[in-house]
């Protein structure tokens, strides 16, 4: 068991949580005062969500390469088609554009699709359908035409894979207006946070840590956490606010206990969602230490992380000892499998950044 | 993979029903299709004749500034009215910029088709009142929007179509392969329309594709292909129609090409001089489609004096009520900007809107403030 | 467009000259195409036993842990030897993930090949050398690369062809479209060889094309296009040599769709029982490639067994040089990472190798530390 | 004539500027020398680029979509068809992931290619092309293949361009490691850097700000302004420093003059290169001013400025006085033609901004 299956599901709850809990929709069916704990992968979770979410509502389907009979190369799909029929899971054609327009089609008919990208870098042949359509479709109809859709994409590395199976494409998505991208780091908020994207009446990209597929962890499912679009405190502390999201939630909480043992005090922030960014939570965290850094797989550069940094630093300048630390992967092509560990960002890197500044 | 049954090619010839001259083709052009009745022939004449009217000045008002951009439909009627007049009402229509003139013979206003070319906002009338897809400017795209809306129909038990139209341009596009596959393999009741105007902007056909016609790739997906005279709105009427029936009775989708020509340029930014001789326009203004069925209905007797001065009336009538739309200056709200990126409001959104909202204040305060 | 002559459809059941028994097919089946002469095949043979040596020795490696991936082509070496044999020195080869025996075949040391498979780099050979592209994952991506490099050569007056692998699949991508009509359009000299296995990881044929057969799409590109027997590599070096001879000779790409099976798993973490029947796999294993010509062949006298024996000896050598090949394990050096990525170094990078390097230096001398 | 016409071309240079000089290739065929001054359009500077390289090196080629006869929609390849044969400039088929993919092709084969994306948004189909492919290929092949490519895409708003035409994308190739990103401001750079690009080996994604292609300049062509991968100070300042590319450079040195009208003495960086980042010409400038400002037409979550803003302060932090601001486009997307004005940066929101920082 991996440090994040203590931590994240019973993580600290954000100040604003109570409050936007609301908007946070969960199965009436399965109410989570009757389940019993169990120990659950995140791809077990993920698949309890699309089932939970194929009973509940019958608007929803499934499609994409693959996810039928074999299940999805991750087997996030695994069995749906067997218990809800070819109607309601079915393999697709191999063409990415395609998978995502036809799935605006049917959003247009009322449909609720949940699609998948077999891989980050598979996703690109559909980037015009996500930029020019499914991220446009409300402005441009004034509101008349939301697309509920759900587009979950495998991302991110630690896998082995060869080249184009370990990209972290979060900051494609997160710069087009009109979509909002999320990404848990755990088995609890990959269930809760996908029964919400499937719920929410905009178009979702959901970002799945391949990586982080086999962690397991205690939860009694079907669970709610944090509302989506809510970052979340891991782990308390006064030192410095480490921000990270996905597959780097680990290292920030690995980083946490080695700089405990030197010492550190350090607050793990999950940012959970990338589109919308939540201040509200960041700040308050920021303004406690002072100083902040945020962790990605992703090249640092235009990523995710310079997002986060220029806006921290807005925000919070007079209150920053130290500028934004960006400790991420190289501005280069993600590496072939045995090189990737010497691009993917460790604890250590993160407790050698901290040490570059002065304290 | 369907059974092995040896797919037909669509004729060499494009099916007509009736001649450049008007007069009705019989045998082997006809594909075995029947001339539709004088009734529906007259309806699509009303309706061309009025398209055209609209069209035209619609093209006088972008001359004078008041649109943004127009791409004119004219020579091109008999594909777009006879589509659109082959659709039931609760079926779909996926139009590209080209198609407005479709538009409005299915009902959309001339105010709230033309807020968009005038660029008020992209797009003005309600998809879901006429079931007509925003006007797609991303080439093909649209087509993969319309295969998906009819799947959904199929899957609700809803005997709904969809129509795609498409130009020769856009079938290059990865995207209209991968519709046309996708309602093949899906079975999906979505009828593709492509108005095969011989040019991309500048770029003739000849540079486009390679193949004898476009409808040749229907037989690529196992579907059934038509290459059709596009200015003949009598033969667009008894193809797509039948398309339409099929798709609707599970026969899934079909390919229909309608060869025509863009009489005008590609918008009113456009300068054909620079691509193709008025020669070959002036041949094609020959094959009018609408002098074609005029003088069909003529000699029909069905076409009166009287019936051709009233139809010519209600589209004059049009036109000016269309030129006193465009006069009217609209109003919009700037603020209105944020309102509709998600269906949740979102902080940054709302302090945006907060900020253009006080910048606005000033500046109709400040002397030289725009509004 | 080209003028309108009639195009053919190609033939309903797959060209064929050698048939399932190792008997010589005439007649309509062959479509005119002439058995290869035994010189030829025996050369076909010899190419195929080793390679399918070659593949059940990285399959195996790769069950031991020695290799990331491997997508076997068992079954498929009749596509993968006879497109491959059908080239000539100066053309290019475009390959997939799944055509590792066809990069074998043209000459590539088995290190270079698995260098990919292994994780090593993203590739080992030098593609100017062998005249053969990287091989390509992102599906179909690789065809316009094809046509783009042939009609560079056509445009220098190099009379060169380019010959891109295709799975089943991976037709259904824009990419493949857009291949297909760039090279009708431009002329160029590329032969398309799409290997349908019949399925694309887990999803069989049917849910991909709605088509009686891939090579029905040629003609919606003016395209000549053949369906062969894929597991009938005489079949196949005819049709794709023709093809070869007649893009080298000016006229225009070709596609060629094999018709084979995928024997193995899609990769080694692929779980075939749970999409496709035993029964299945066993039916083509009575189709097998190698089996058909090697009766053949004997039938012919022309394989004696001293050839055969040689042959086998031939490949059990290159497996066991394959084998000592991937035990040795390589050295990479980390900070190669930064050097290719632009033509011209760039301070942000030399920066980011300057802090690995760093990085190395103290792990090196830290307990526990990598390397 | 605009602010910028005067100052651009006869810009201060930027301190390492006469060192790289080298690395910036010209026509030996044209000797700047020779040249007479001339009043030109960027238009008219980017077709005489074409037509140079065209002469000089019988490897270019050009193509795409209407670019033969009819000469682009913007009539930057005006007449080279005519001038250089069909073999030479060429249109080819509607298909943008094809255009880019047999560009690629034949770069393979020694030549480089100059392709025409017709608009901003119409670049998305060709997303997998140039992410998994052009940006990668000379990194996966270990140097033996280079992709000497330039993608010429006129971007951003204000000519009231229906939507899909005004996009500015530079977030998504900035992002994508591999690729150079460059954009022009004033016709002497637009032909002196599309000279460059066209001989650099490796591909380079050529923005060019529609709004700027008409605006006139007394040039001498054939020019060589500074190297394409510098910035250059276009304007001396000592109170704050403007960072501006493409269409928002006139915006930036718009707001100077209404700046020194109240005694703001404005320095303005046009950036030129966005990939890379010119931190040699930029550090010095905001020691100097210990205040900064970007400027662009993209939406800011996630945009180019993100990364400026994020980098400046990181090297700068102790140098600057108040955090760098940040003057873009809304996040929303791109508004129809009515209403682009209320969504472009100008010159009095710049200054709007400025007053926000406590001075
Ligand atoms: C994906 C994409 N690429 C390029 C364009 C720019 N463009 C607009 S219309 C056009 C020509 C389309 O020709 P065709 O499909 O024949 O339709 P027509 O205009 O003739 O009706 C082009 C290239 C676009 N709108 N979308
Ligand atoms: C653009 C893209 N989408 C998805 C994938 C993931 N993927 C790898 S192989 C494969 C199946 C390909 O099937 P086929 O084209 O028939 O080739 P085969 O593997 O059978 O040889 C898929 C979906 C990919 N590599 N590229
Ligand atoms: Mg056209
Ligand atoms: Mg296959």
């Amino acid at each position: 068991m991996t440090l994040i299956d203590e931590t994240a599901p019973a993580g600290i709850r954000s100040p604003a949580a109570d409050a936007d809990a609301a908007v946070a929709p969960v199965s009436p069916a399965a109410p989570p005062a009757l389940a019993a704990p169990a120990t659950v992968s995140m791809a077990a979770a993920l698949n309890r969500a699309l089932r939970d979410a194929l009973t509940d509502d019958p608007s929803v389907v499934v499609f994409g390469e693959d996810v039928g009979p074999l299940g999805g190369v991750f087997r996030i799909t695994d069995a749906l088609t067997a218990d809800f029929g070819e109607s309601r899971v079915w393999d697709s054609p191999l063409a990415e554009s395609g998978i995502v327009g036809t799935a605006i089609g049917m959003a247009m008919y009322g449909m609720r699709p949940v699609i998948e990208m077999q891989f980050d870098a598979f996703a690109y042949p559909a980037f015009e359908q996500i930029t020019s359509h499914l991220a446009k479709m409300r402005n441009r109809t004034r509101g008349r035409i939301s697309l509920p859709i759900v587009i979950r994409i495998p991302y991110a590395g630690g896998i082995g894979g060869v080249e184009h199976h370990s990209d972290s494409s979060e900051a494609y998505y997160t710069h087009t207006p009109g979509l909002t991208v999320v990404t848990p780091s755990n088995p609890a908020d990959a269930y809760s946070m996908l029964r919400e994207a499937i719920a929410s009446d905009d178009p979702v990209i959901f970002l799945e840590p391949k990586s982080r597929y086999w962690s397991k962890d205690t939860v009694a499912l079907p669970v709610q956490t944090e509302p989506m679009n809510r970052a979340v405190v891991l782990r308390e502390g006064t030192d410095v606010t480490l921000l990270a999201y996905g597959p780097t939630v680990k290292t920030a909480l690995q980083a946490a206990e080695l700089g405990a043992a030197e010492g550190l005090s350090v607050e793990v922030v999950d940012l959970r969602s990338l589109s919308p960014f939540d201040d509200e939570t960041v700040g308050p965290s920021v303004q406690k230490t002072s100083r902040a850094a945020i962790i990605h797989e992703a090249a640092q550069f235009g990523g995710y992380g310079a997002e986060v940094a220029a806006r921290v630093t807005e925000r919070q300048f007079f209150h920053l000892a130290a500028p934004v630390l960006r400790i991420t992967g190289f501005d280069i092509p993600f590496p072939a499998p045995k090189l990737e560990e010497h691009y993917l960002p460790t604890a250590e890197r993160v407790l050698a950044a901290l040490d570059t500044w002065e304290w | 993979m369907s059974d092995n049954v040896v797919p037909t090619l669509p004729t060499a010839e494009p099916i007509r029903l009736i001649d450049e001259n008007g007069h009705a083709v019989t045998g082997e052009q006809t594909a075995g299709f029947a001339m539709p009745d004088d009734e529906t022939l007259l309806d699509l004449y009303r309706a061309m004749v009025t398209a055209r009217r609209f069209d035209t000045q619609v093209t006088a008002l972008t001359r004078q500034g008041r649109l943004a951009t127009y791409p004119s439909a004219l020579g091109q009627e008999a594909c777009e009215i006879a589509a659109v007049k082959s659709l039931g009402a609760d079926d779909w229509l996926f139009p590209t910029y080209r198609d407005t003139i479709a538009l409005l013979t299915r009902g959309v206003s001339p105010v709230e088709i033309l807020s968009f070319f005038r660029g008020d906002w992209h797009m003005a009338y309600d998809p879901h009142e006429h079931r007509i897809a925003p006007q797609s400017t991303p080439l093909a795209t649209q087509a993969l929007h319309a295969v998906g809306l009819a799947t959904a129909a199929t899957l609700k038990g809803d005997a709904v179509v969809s129509l795609a139209f498409l130009g020769d341009g856009s079938t290059s596009e990865g995207d209209a392969h991968e519709a046309f596959n996708f309602a093949s393999v899906w079975q999906a009741p979505t009828i593709f329309v492509i108005s095969n105007n011989q040019y991309a902007i500048s770029v003739p056909f000849a540079k486009q594709s390679h193949a004898r016609t476009l409808a040749d790739r229907a037989i690529g997906y196992g579907m059934p292909g038509f290459f059709v005279d596009g200015n003949d709105v009598a033969a667009m009427y008894a193809v797509v129609s039948a398309a339409v029936d099929r798709a609707r009775a599970g026969g899934g989708p079909s390919m229909i090409e309608g060869l025509t020509y863009r009489m005008e340029a590609h918008t009113n930014s456009d300068d054909p001089t620079r691509y193709r001789e008025k020669t070959e326009v002036a041949d094609w203004q020959g094959r009018d489609p609408i002098a074609r069925l005029e003088s069909y209905l003529d000699a029909a007797g069905v076409l009166t004096p009287e019936l051709r001065e009233s139809i010519s009336v209600e589209a004059e009538d049009l036109a000016s009520r269309t030129r006193d739309a465009m006069n009217e200056t609209p109003v919009i709200d700037p603020l209105e900007l944020f309102d509709h990126v998600y269906s949740t409001p979102r902080a940054a959104l709302l302090e945006q809107r907060e900020y253009l909202a006080h910048e606005l204040a000033q500046t109709e305060t400040a002397p030289g403030g725009h509004a």
